[in-house]
């Protein structure tokens, strides 16, 4: 089995209101060092082993359908997982 | 009777809760911010549908940590009724006063229409002016009402009778058993995805929320009656 | 941060900078006219968004001067955020609608939502509690994964905004046409009810008064979005991407009911939403309609990122965000009053007697220019008019009536057309409830909301057949005028006044001028007709892909007037054995 | 600075509605291989350098407000991050 997984950001000079939320929410509860909160998707994709190109693939999907270029960024790693 | 209605920063039922109370119900309703820190004048708590603060991270997330919030906690420990609906229900869930959590609709999409909900206890003191497994007409509005606990919290829920409406004919967002309503243990605290407060007048399409607001009334009364 | 330096007043205009932010070498001149000497990268930003077509209506004037804009009921026309009718009892209604038809084929969610977010600051700016919001739509035939995105996209972005908000979502219109396919069309509209004393205006009064910025922070969003919707859609569209705005829903809210607060303040002078050209256009104009001068230190601005230059901050079109004027002294009530919504309310400046726009930023005169000559002085372009070819064909031809075999399947067909199907997928996203005063909720043929407190109620709704202002756009535009009155009609109100979105192509192509001249005199000869003068409205022009335009599109919102609740009537037939009439010719 | 990352994911025994669909999308658009996609969240929290105790306080932020344990785990990565 082969794990991919993608981390979807939203790039640096966007709006982030959840984030921003976030942050305020965490100080109010007392949280004062936080300095930044930034929010983004993080997925977990499963192939079958034999997958080709996945390397191809994922990038293809990530640019198509994962992530939203206009506002977003994205990074993914490829493991290889042993099923015990 | 007197109500509190409290609005949270992005609270938008607000409004319709209070003016279902004052102006259909004919009871006592005030507005109680989220930072206040006392509910102590007021025999039952509402706490409304909307988008507290943006719903940004989970639902009811961020609003639950409000001050007042140790305030409706305190009112449910002295048994004072308190209803959640939509946003509300998700607030009491994020606060442990309701078991389970909410998960996106199942279309992924926010569903606004008139939904059919079976009412499954009336013996609870917000149902009490239902018959038991009447049919009545309720609209929902939310984009995040697909319920969800586990296995065990579900037979607990069952084994107490703890359900109190269930989607009927269609489950609109996927939520388990069709739950659109649970009370807690007690019986005192009901969260709802529903809107009530939407059908309190047949201009709107439906009256059948304002029942549940009489049950409130009925209880109140009755305990009243009994304490002086 | 950026490194690069920007360019010397020279080099704009020896290598000719202005025309990539779409200044032509006449409107250049006419700039160094205006300022006796040449403009500096700053002030030639100010002018270039200011004098778009989006800003300031160069083209489109000489069309809008067109409509018929009084009325008895009339209180405030064009020219304002949104436009005012009375409705009695010391009641007025407010609405206006608008195009966000760019920013959506680039992101369609957040062009969407912030499109939707700006129509509902243009109404509570002026004071007004919005009430519900409509909208007008236009995509390709669905056949396209983009278009499908599109579409599921636009939906979802206007109800993610409103839904939140919580302002319901109440009517609208769609229609689906390969010619909507890379360019397609969002019209946000929004109603709402004011007192008459507490109508506000967006003007800058009293010298030494404090100019106070309300709001989200100021980030890089959206510059030149203004130059960006009034420019054709190419390929390199795509390139312009960081154009599109983020929108905060929660944000405004907040920014909602504490500016509905302030508004009852004495100390509030003048209050304006920084919507297209942020900044720029809100400072200028507010100053220019009252007559005065603005001085603002952009080091005060509230800024989101680093090393923002004067520039970027100017032409940010960062969301939900307003500009303020204030009585001197009373500043610290206003940042009270702010604070209790979790806002910053931060005074950037002051209202002068010079008529000028200063900006100062470190401690340096970065641009300064007449605010009259930003708001007010931009050319008026009368562009070239021909009768395309295709009219004159389409008129010679004779009229066709089709031979239907079998009237059950024709019937089923019609109905499998998006454009005539049921819309209920798109309307079930939408919280038309919420506020609980919707009496007609989509489906019918007008939207009815009451108004609470009173037994009157107000019909609303979005109407315009682009097909047959193709064919015939005098006819077409009396007939979008025709339909929407009959839609509030039948749904029981008197007719009030339309806002208008004229959404066309290049107006640069006489063809294209001449299908705006002649919607507009249609549409005009209608208002006229049905007295339902033409209050507010926005103008999109441009909307062209890769050279081919839209069909000429002039979407009309139309309000009404239900005196009792109990007229209300909807679509529907209500019972077995009710008569059927069929009333006109 | 301090950077911390968070990872949200909900619980294996938890539907998905979201990756479900994502799924289904990417199978449509011809991407058959993928088994299976899990939709989670991906935060990053800057903290100013001299925060103290970072992982007790992380661990209080998750279990209180970044993560809800009914339905979703996290896990949490902390990193040092050199200012150039
Ligand atoms: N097609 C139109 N019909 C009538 N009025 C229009 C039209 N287009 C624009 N206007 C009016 O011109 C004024 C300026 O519009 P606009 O620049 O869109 O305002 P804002 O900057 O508030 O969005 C507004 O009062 C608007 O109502």
């Amino acid at each position: 089995m082969l794990k991919v997984k993608v981390y979807v950001t939203l790039r640096e000079s966007v709006l982030d209101p959840q984030g921003t939320a976030v942050k305020k929410s965490l100080q109010m509860m007392g949280h004062h060092s936080v300095e930044d909160v930034r929010i983004g998707k993080y997925m977990e994709l499963t192939f079958a082993d034999d997958a080709a190109n996945l390397d191809t693939l994922v990038k293809e999907m990530c640019d198509k359908l994962l992530a939203n270029p206009v506002i977003e960024d994205y990074r993914y790693e490829i493991e290889e997982v042993v099923v015990q | 009777m007197k109500f509190a209605v409290i609005v949270f920063p992005g609270s938008n039922c607000d409004i319709d809760m209070y003016h279902a109370v004052k102006d259909e119900l004919g009871e006592e309703a005030e507005y109680v911010m989220s930072d206040a820190t006392s509910l102590e004048e007021y025999d039952a708590v509402l706490l409304p549908g909307g988008f507290s603060f943006g719903d940004y991270l989970r639902t009811g997330a961020i609003a639950r940590f409000s001050p007042i919030m140790n305030e409706v906690v305190k009112a449910a420990e002295i048994g004072k009724p308190i209803l959640g609906v939509c946003n509300g229900f998700q607030v009491l869930l994020e606060a442990g006063l309701l078991p389970g959590a909410m998960r996106r609709n199942e279309s992924l999409k926010f569903i606004c229409r008139p939904v059919e909900l079976q009412v499954k206890n009336n013996e609870t003191m917000f149902s009490s002016a239902y018959k038991k497994d009447e049919v009545i007409h309720i609209p929902i509005a939310h984009g995040e009402g697909n319920y969800y606990c586990d296995e065990q919290t579900l037979a607990t829920l069952k084994a107490n009778n703890q359900i109190v409406f269930t989607y009927y004919s269609t489950n609109p967002n996927g939520s388990i058993e069709n739950i659109a309503g649970i009370v807690n243990a007690r019986g005192n605290i009901l969260g709802m995805m529903p809107h009530p407060e939407r059908a309190v007048d047949p201009l709107l399409g439906s009256a059948d929320g304002l029942k549940l607001f009489k049950s409130m009334v009925k209880q109140w009364r009755e305990s009243y009656a009994v304490n002086t | 941060m950026q490194l690069t330096l920007e360019p010397s007043p020279e080099q704009i205009k020896l290598e000719k900078i202005y025309q990539q932010m779409g200044v032509t070498d006449e409107e250049f001149t006419r700039i160094e006219e205006i300022l006796g000497r040449l403009p500096n990268y700053t002030e030639i930003g100010l002018f270039s968004v200011m004098w778009s077509e989006h800003c300031s209506y160069k083209n489109s004037k000489p069309i809008l001067k067109k409509f018929p804009v009084t009325g008895e009921r009339v209180l405030q026309g064009p020219g304002e955020g949104a436009g005012i009718v009375d409705i009695g009892d010391n009641q007025a209604v407010v609405f206006k609608i608008e195009s966000h038809n760019h920013p959506s084929a680039i992101e369609p969610y957040q062009g969407a939502a912030t499109g939707v977010g700006g129509i509902i600051r243009d109404v509570f700016s002026m004071g007004a509690r919005p009430i519900a919001l409509l909208n007008s739509l236009r995509f390709g035939e669905l056949q396209s994964a983009r278009g499908k995105y599109l579409f599921e996209e636009v939906i979802a972005g206007i109800a993610g905004y409103g839904n939140c908000i919580g302002i319901p979502t109440v009517g609208g219109e769609i229609q689906f046409d390969p010619c909507y396919e890379g360019n397609p069309l969002v019209n946000a509209m929004c109603v709402g009810i004011i007192h008459h004393d507490d109508i506000k205006k967006g003007q800058a009064h009293g010298v030494g008064n404090t100019v106070m910025y309300v709001g989200a922070k100021t980030g890089r969003d959206g510059i030149h979005g203004a130059t960006f919707a009034s420019e054709e859609l190419t390929e390199q569209s795509e390139e312009k991407r960081p154009a599109v705005q983020v929108g905060d829903p929660f944000m405004e809210k907040l920014l909602l009911e504490a500016c509905l607060e302030v508004i009852k303040s004495d100390a509030l002078v003048g209050i304006q939403d920084m919507g297209a050209a942020g900044l720029v256009s809100s400072s200028a104009e507010m100053a220019s309609k009252a007559g005065s001068g603005i001085e603002m230190d952009l080091d005060l601005i509230p800024q989101r990122e680093t090393g923002m230059t004067a520039y970027e901050m100017m032409l940010s079109e960062s969301q939900e965000r307003m500009l303020l004027v204030v009585k001197k002294g009373r500043e610290q009530e206003i940042i009270n009053l702010f604070d209790r919504y979790g806002l910053d309310a931060v005074a950037i400046g002051v209202v002068t007697d010079d008529k000028m726009l200063r900006l100062i930023h470190k401690g340096e005169i970065v641009a300064n220019v007449p605010a009259d000559a930003l708001a007010e002085d931009a050319p008026v372009y009368y562009k070239p008019s021909r009768e395309p070819a295709y009219y004159r064909e389409f008129q010679a031809m004779e009229n066709d009536i089709p031979q239907v075999e079998d009237l059950g399947e024709t019937l089923l067909k019609l109905l499998n057309q998006p454009t005539i199907g049921s819309k209920e997928w798109v309307y079930d996203q939408y919280d038309y409830m919420v506020r609980t005063s919707t009496v007609v909720a989509p489906g019918s043929d007008a939207a009815v909301v009451r108004i609470r407190g009173t037994e009157k109620a107000l019909a609303m709704t979005t109407d315009c057949n682009a097909r047959y202002i193709y064919l015939d756009p005098e006819t077409g535009g009396k007939i979008a005028v025709a339909e929407a009155a009959r839609n509030i009609i039948c749904s029981g109100g008197e007719p009030l006044a339309i806002t208008d979105c004229l959404n066309f192509g290049n107006p640069e192509k006489p063809e294209i001028f001449w299908q705006l001249e002649k919607a507009a005199d249609g549409m005009s000869e209608a208002c006229r007709q049905l007295q339902t003068p033409v209050i507010s409205g926005n103008v999109s022009l441009y909307n062209e892909t890769n050279g081919t335009a839209i069909y000429p599109t002039p979407v009309i919102g139309m309000v009404g007037l239900v005196e009792h609740i109990s007229h209300t009537t909807t679509q529907a037939f209500k019972a077995a054995g009710d008569l059927i009439y069929l009333l006109g010719e």
